[in-house]
């Protein structure tokens, strides 16, 4: 069967114009944007699995000029993988938004900018066009922020706003930088076309690099360029949270950072910008998930984690060697499925209890099963526990890490494997607070979410169990092409395999119990005779790791962590003094101001006549 | 050119007055000096339209400017110089421009050219173009003389 | 020649002078009257050649007039309207907008 | 003829208005309307004759400066389209709008002779037509800042006057010593007699180019020109704001100085270096102080500050993608401010105040000027597919394709203003997101909860101005071959690499 090229335009436009239609939907039509929603991804899935099955397709219209063309699309092995799935998370998501989101306000737009997303984001993975490549990515960003101004149920509108506020103007001022460079990328390559970039070396290109890259881990997620995240799960929709910072927005930053070491520039392993690259994904692996162990919003945990995941991403693809940027991309995909899973379940348990405290959440297991289920296997696999997928790619960057050569890289590896093992920590304590120990009595009645929002779950851990038991699936069918053959027969290499598993265990479970003992020990049982409520006296899985919070070195880091040290987008408020001393100066005075005009002219004049 | 000269330099003069006074009244029948001789300048130059266009500018301007400080005040009561940082940089910026633009202009008038241009050109419909530009003003002043600018002041 | 010149340009800059020192609203249009009669007689002084002054040049000082006056005479009604508001005619009390 | 009708149509409506408003009081919103309608339609039947290579013009009476000469070519029908259309959605939102202020068909006829003015300037074929038009202009916008002739508008007016009027005397003597040096006013024939004047060579001739910097350079209000701006743009009513640092200060600013630099004297290495650094400054100073803005008009008036400096910048590379993007950020740059200025004007007349701290959480309630308040917004910070997306980035892309065919030794510089404009940029989204915070999300106050959106004769203006930035980012390549492209072909002959 052979595909019209054509058909790549539907990926990208029609959610676009079904985006538009939900925006004419009257409120009184039941049902009329969900079931348009859920109808257009599906059918987009559909084509997206259709345009993977056929060879390279290509779409072209006229040039307008610098070899710029207006649409020029390109469906090869990674960028129709990659449509593929990101099709899947908009038809999961539409599926869970139909009871998530019923009854809130907005909701009109709320799909808009849902299937406007989906577009653009599709449309990112096909152009091969560096331009259109930037506007479609910038279209994601757009409706990053218009999206999270929907807000959650329990932020207030100043909150939200902020959040959107801090998310655009990181992710915006990461895309000047990726303007720039793709600029200087255009400018050393003469092309705009992506497939027709060769690989570039030399000081520009370093800056390029360096530059597309702040682009890419601004979208991914990775520091220093992060804390958008945390923030924005706070105060937006838990599936917003799950369709774009948990799965979409990864995908199109790991794209982007694999297609710059991949095809754009002279990528080595060992060479500084891969140990640049490393340097950047071992930091964010151990700082965000230390600060995720500490969280006590379901949310912003989650938004923690994704962020330390993105380290794996990037230390994987910084590596340089095929496994390692293998393992990259494969954990990429891994996560936005873990990701998305356990931001759903999140949503899940918020739809049917209204908390996102974990502090006054617990024993939802009888509850909600399937959430329970669901959820535990995704804090499994993103915990690094075989045979669930996350186990694999992390398995693949470890190896890339070895292979790519240095001695002193174990460092990384350290990194890595402790940064997985306080994975599993904090995950034991998200799945103990929630769905183990004493159930408050507020969530007596708790039930089940509905089907449209279990399918989702179900779908994304049977995922998780799939590219785990049958990794060699995934790996040859979507990354082998993508990055050449890769050995994976390692993967079931026991002795290193093994032995990392049982260190990470070993790391998560001492964690766990120091933990565990300490809070219990602190716990009173009466005070002043009264007895207390029994969810006053159980044991909150919150306080797990204040343990930590507290140990000497850490509790430095942590209040800087608190005050934002780390939060690249704080450093703004030193602007403002600039601003005053600038408004005092303008003092309304008419003679001020020509004099101001004197003393341009002064300058021009001896500028222009006295030294020309 | 000597004669030209020489009224120049009475111009400014006259122009120092009228900056200087703090009696308005005087302050303005020295630029009205001061424009006589602007007259007097164009027509020993030859330039006639010029200097019927600065018979317009003084028969209009003075009046109007008398009228104004009949309408505001005939004192001009402003401080001379205070010590404030504000007057000693706008102090310093005048002087530096004029130090500045005489240094720069000065060796430049040599170079000016002093080919002959044709003497006589139609006034023709330049002068509709003036008639615009009055039209404007005139149209502004009507505008900016009402007494409520916004419905509900006053 | 150069003499003139020179004139014409200190007779501006004495107009510049009264646009930036004086702070009188009346003293600031005399100002500018002052710099408009310069740009005239420079218009003039360009022109000049023995038989006269050229039309193209004549007509150019006379734009150079007639809109300094008409913008003049609109100064002239703003400053009585700025003075019936604020109360003074001192340019530097007149700052409300600012920053 | 045609080049007239540009002039005759709004000097006939002032005079209509004129006469009809003794006996009917809304004919000023009738043919001040019907006026600015069929200008606009008129500039865009040329859209095909220009791109055929035609070209316009008009001579009444003698040799160059003395008679009155009109030519149209793509530039100035560029100029044309962006300054009727504009000026038509300001008068469709003056009927609603201008109710509050006395003496509304003195407020027509200003602003009819306002759009005549800028039409001259754009029309003249040389540079004395071209400076009646900017004194034209200039007379009735002092006016009609000072329309509401209380304290601010008259400091505001006032203030400008004195700076427009040293502006364009500076401009005069630049006129007077270029004419004595090259011997003529045609702006088509200036550059070939500049040039045999010895060009850039000529100290006369640098001295003047000084002088339209700096006389032009306060029209267009560049950083250290700009200080009358704020006050102005904020002060003015509103759709003479939207006028103002719509097309404005474009007009009698850059289009004179592109004019000046390309078409008559050439842009020269010292001089590219001098527009970008002005540009630059521009962007960088201007959004800085619209950052510490509680006022949104004066907001808004700072930003124009620093979009002119992106415009600057463009012109200043020189090439003609540079100028490309330029023209492009300028008409950009029209509709979207020219929007804000509208959608503030709502907030205000809805509310009663531009005070960003007393507004909030309006979206619900003012729904149509929220939505095209956020495009505008969207638009300016340079998001796609909103069209200031495409004008910065075609700036940016010149800026680095300069590095190869840019003047030499420049490649430095072209790089830090590369870096220098998204610097700018990220701060204009800080700016723009502030407005949106303060008066648009966030949580409504009590006392606006009655609040209402605005009559729909003040909506329409502001959705087809969304719909331009929209359509205009969707469609850019039509914009670029059909609009932009004639109108660089006019200059970039002149300019470098071209």
């Amino acid at each position: 069967m052979s595909l019209s090229p054509g058909i790549l335009l539907i990926t990208i436009f029609l959610p676009m114009a079904a985006g538009l239609l939900c925006l004419l939907v009257p409120d009184r039509v039941r049902w009329g944007r969900e079931s348009i929603a859920v109808a257009t991804t599906l059918a987009v899935f559909v084509i997206a699995i259709l345009i993977f099955i056929a060879p390279e397709l290509r779409f072209q219209t006229g040039e307008i000029g610098l070899g710029i063309r207006y649409l020029d699309l390109y469906s090869y092995s990674f960028s129709s993988f990659l449509l593929m799935f990101s099709s899947l998370f908009g038809l999961l998501i539409s599926l869970f938004s139909i009871r998530y989101m019923q009854g809130r306000g907005r909701l009109r737009e709320y799909y808009f900018y849902l299937l406007l997303t989906l577009g653009a984001t599709n449309g990112a993975f096909l152009s091969d066009n560096l331009i259109l490549f930037l506007a479609f990515w910038g279209i994601v960003m757009v409706t990053l922020f218009l999206l999270t101004t929907i807000g959650s149920r329990d932020a207030s509108p100043e909150r939200v706003f902020d959040a959107g506020h801090k998310s655009l103007m990181i992710i915006g001022g990461a895309d000047m930088a990726l303007l720039l460079g793709i600029g200087l990328l255009w400018y050393l390559s003469g092309t705009f076309t992506m497939s027709a970039i060769t690989p570039q070396s030399g000081g520009m290109a370093t800056a390029a690099f360096v530059l597309i890259m702040l682009g890419a881990i601004s979208k991914a997620g990775a520091m220093p360029l992060h804390s958008w995240i945390p923030n924005m799960a706070e105060a937006a929709p838990t599936s917003v949270m799950a369709f774009l910072p948990g799965s979409l927005d990864k995908l199109l930053g790991i794209y982007l950072l694999s297609r710059m070491v991949l095809n754009f520039y002279e990528f080595s392993p060992g060479c500084p910008m891969s140990l640049l690259l490393m340097i950047i994904g071992a930091v964010t692996i151990i700082a965000a998930v230390m600060m995720a162990m500490v969280q006590h919003d379901m949310r912003k945990l989650l938004s923690f984690h994704a962020v330390s995941q993105a380290g794996y991403m990037v230390l994987g693809i910084g590596t340089g060697t095929p496994i390692g940027v293998a393992g990259g991309i494969f954990h990429m995909l891994n996560n936005s499925i873990f990701k998305s899973g356990l931001f759903l379940s999140g949503g899940s348990v918020e739809h049917g209890t209204g908390e996102n405290d974990l502090g006054k959440l617990g024993g939802l297991a009888k509850a909600m099963p399937i959430t329970f289920i669901a959820c535990l296997i995704c804090a499994l696999s993103i915990s690094g526990v075989p045979p669930f997928n996350g186990f694999f790619s992390k398995w693949m960057v470890y190896q890339g890490i070895l292979e790519a050569g240095a001695s002193q890289f174990w460092i990384f590896l350290i990194a890595a494997m402790f940064g997985s093992a306080l994975t599993l920590a904090s995950f034991v304590k998200l799945i103990h607070s929630t769905f183990l120990g004493q159930k408050p009595r507020e969530l007596e009645g708790v039930k089940e979410s509905g089907i449209s929002m279990t399918i989702p779950l179900i779908v994304l851990a049977a995922l998780c169990v799939v590219f785990g038991v049958f990794a060699q699936l995934p790996i040859t069918q979507f990354i082998a092409p993508v990055v050449g053959p890769v050995t994976v027969s390692g993967v079931w290499s026991p002795t290193l395999a093994t032995v990392l598993l049982l260190v990470a265990l070993a790391i998560g479970l001492i964690i766990y119990f120091i933990g565990k003992i300490r809070v219990t020990r602190e716990v009173p049982m009466y005070i002043g005779g009264e007895t207390l409520d029994p969810v006053e006296t159980s044991v909150p899985g919150t306080r797990f790791y204040d343990t930590i919070r507290f140990m000497g070195v850490f509790s430095g880091l942590y209040r800087r962590g608190e005050e934002a040290v780390f939060d690249i987008y704080s450093y703004g408020k030193y602007v403002l003094p600039v601003t005053r001393v600038l408004s005092v100066l303008h003092n309304g005075r008419l003679t001020t101001y020509v004099s101001w005009c004197l003393w341009g002219l002064i300058i021009l004049f001896l500028i222009l006549v006295g030294v020309g | 050119m000597v004669a030209v000269n020489v009224l120049l330099g009475l111009m400014i003069l006259a122009g120092l007055v009228a900056l200087e006074m703090r009696n308005l009244r005087v302050a303005i029948y020295s630029l009205g000096a001061g424009g006589v001789l602007f007259i007097v300048i164009s027509f020993l130059m030859g330039a006639l339209e010029v200097g019927i266009g600065g018979v317009i500018l003084v028969a209009i301007l003075i009046p109007l400017l008398i009228w104004a400080v009949g309408r505001t005040t005939g004192e001009d009561t402003t401080a001379r110089m205070r010590l404030e940082v504000n007057e000693i940089f706008v102090l310093i910026s005048i002087v530096a421009f004029i130090v500045v633009l005489l240094v720069v202009i000065i060796p430049l008038f040599p170079e000016l050219p002093s080919v002959p241009e044709a003497v006589e050109g139609p006034m023709g419909l330049s002068i509709l173009r003036e008639v615009l530009v009055l039209l404007a003003a005139l149209a502004g002043v009507w505008a900016v003389l009402r007494l409520v600018g916004r419905r509900g002041d006053k | 020649m150069i003499a003139t010149y020179t004139l014409c340009a200190i007779l501006f800059l004495v107009g510049l002078y009264g646009v930036v020192r004086r702070k009188n609203l009346i003293k600031v249009i005399i100002g500018i009257a002052i710099m408009v009669q310069s740009v005239g007689l420079v218009f003039v002084v360009l022109g000049y050649s023995e038989g006269g002054v050229g039309g193209i040049s004549q007509t150019m000082g006379l734009v150079a007039l007639i809109g300094g006056l008409a913008v003049m005479t609109l100064m002239i009604a703003t400053s009585i309207r700025l003075h019936q508001k604020y109360g003074t005619s001192d340019i530097s009390e007149i700052r409300r907008l600012k920053g | 003829m045609l080049p007239l009708l540009f002039v005759v149509i709004p000097l006939g409506a002032a005079l209509v208005i004129f006469l009809l408003s003794r006996v009917w009081e809304r004919a000023g919103d009738l043919f001040a309307n019907l006026a600015t309608l069929s200008l606009f339609v008129i500039s865009l039947t040329l859209v095909g004759p220009i791109l055929r290579g035609d070209t316009f013009a008009y001579n009444l009476g003698a040799t160059s400066p003395l008679g009155i000469h009109f030519t149209i070519d793509g530039l100035s029908l560029l100029m044309l389209i962006t300054i009727n259309l504009l000026c038509f959605m300001s008068s469709l939102y003056s009927v609603n709008y201008m109710e509050r202020y006395t003496a509304k068909p003195r407020y027509y006829i200003l602003l009819m002779l306002m759009i005549m003015g800028m039409n001259v300037v754009v029309l003249g074929a040389d540079l004395v037509n071209l400076y009646i038009g900017v004194e034209i202009a200039a007379i009735a916008c002092y006016a009609l800042i000072a329309f509401g002739v209380e304290h601010e508008y008259l400091e505001a007016s006032f203030k400008y006057q004195i700076m427009g009027t040293v502006a364009t005397l500076c401009i005069l003597l630049g006129i007077a010593l270029i004419y004595r040096t090259a011997g003529t006013l045609n702006i088509v024939e200036l550059y070939d007699a500049v040039a045999a004047a010895g060009g850039m060579g000529n100290p006369i001739l640098v001295f003047s180019s000084v002088l339209f910097l700096g006389g032009f350079g306060l029209k267009a209000a560049y950083i250290p020109f700009h200080a009358w701006l704020p006050d102005a743009h904020s002060t003015a009513p509103t759709p003479v704001s939207a006028i103002l640092s719509g097309v404005f200060i474009k007009v009698v600013g850059l289009y004179c100085m592109i004019k000046v630099f390309f078409s008559i004297i050439g842009l020269t290495p010292a001089f590219s270096m001098v527009l970008m650094v002005l540009g630059a400054i521009s962007i960088i100073v201007a959004v800085l102080l619209a950052l510490a803005q509680w006022d949104s008009k004066r907001l808004l008036a700072y930003s124009s500050i620093e979009q002119m400096g992106f415009i600057l910048l463009g012109i200043g590379i020189g090439t003609p993608l540079g100028i490309l993007g330029a023209l492009f950020h300028l008409i950009n740059h029209a509709t979207f401010k020219s929007l804000l200025f509208l959608d503030a004007g709502s907030v205000e007349t809805a509310t009663g105040t531009r005070d960003l701290k007393e507004l909030g959480g309006l979206n619900q309630r003012m729904p149509v000027t929220g939505v095209t308040t956020a495009i505008a917004s969207f638009s300016i910070s340079g998001f796609p597919p909103f069209n200031g997306f495409w004008s910065k980035l075609i700036i940016i892309i010149a800026l680095v394709q300069a590095i190869g065919i840019g003047y030499p030794g420049f490649a430095p510089a072209y790089i830090t203003f590369a870096v220098i404009a998204l610097v700018g940029s990220i701060l204009t989204m800080a700016v723009f997101l502030k407005l949106e915070r303060h008066i648009f999300f966030g949580s409504l106050p009590e006392k606006l909860a009655k609040v209402r959106e605005v009559p729909w004769l003040m909506c329409a203006p502001m959705i087809i101005l969304a719909a331009v930035c929209i359509g205009v980012g969707i469609a850019f390549p039509w914009v670029i071959g059909n609009l932009l492209d004639p109108a660089v072909g006019v200059l970039s002959v002149f300019g470098l690499g071209g």
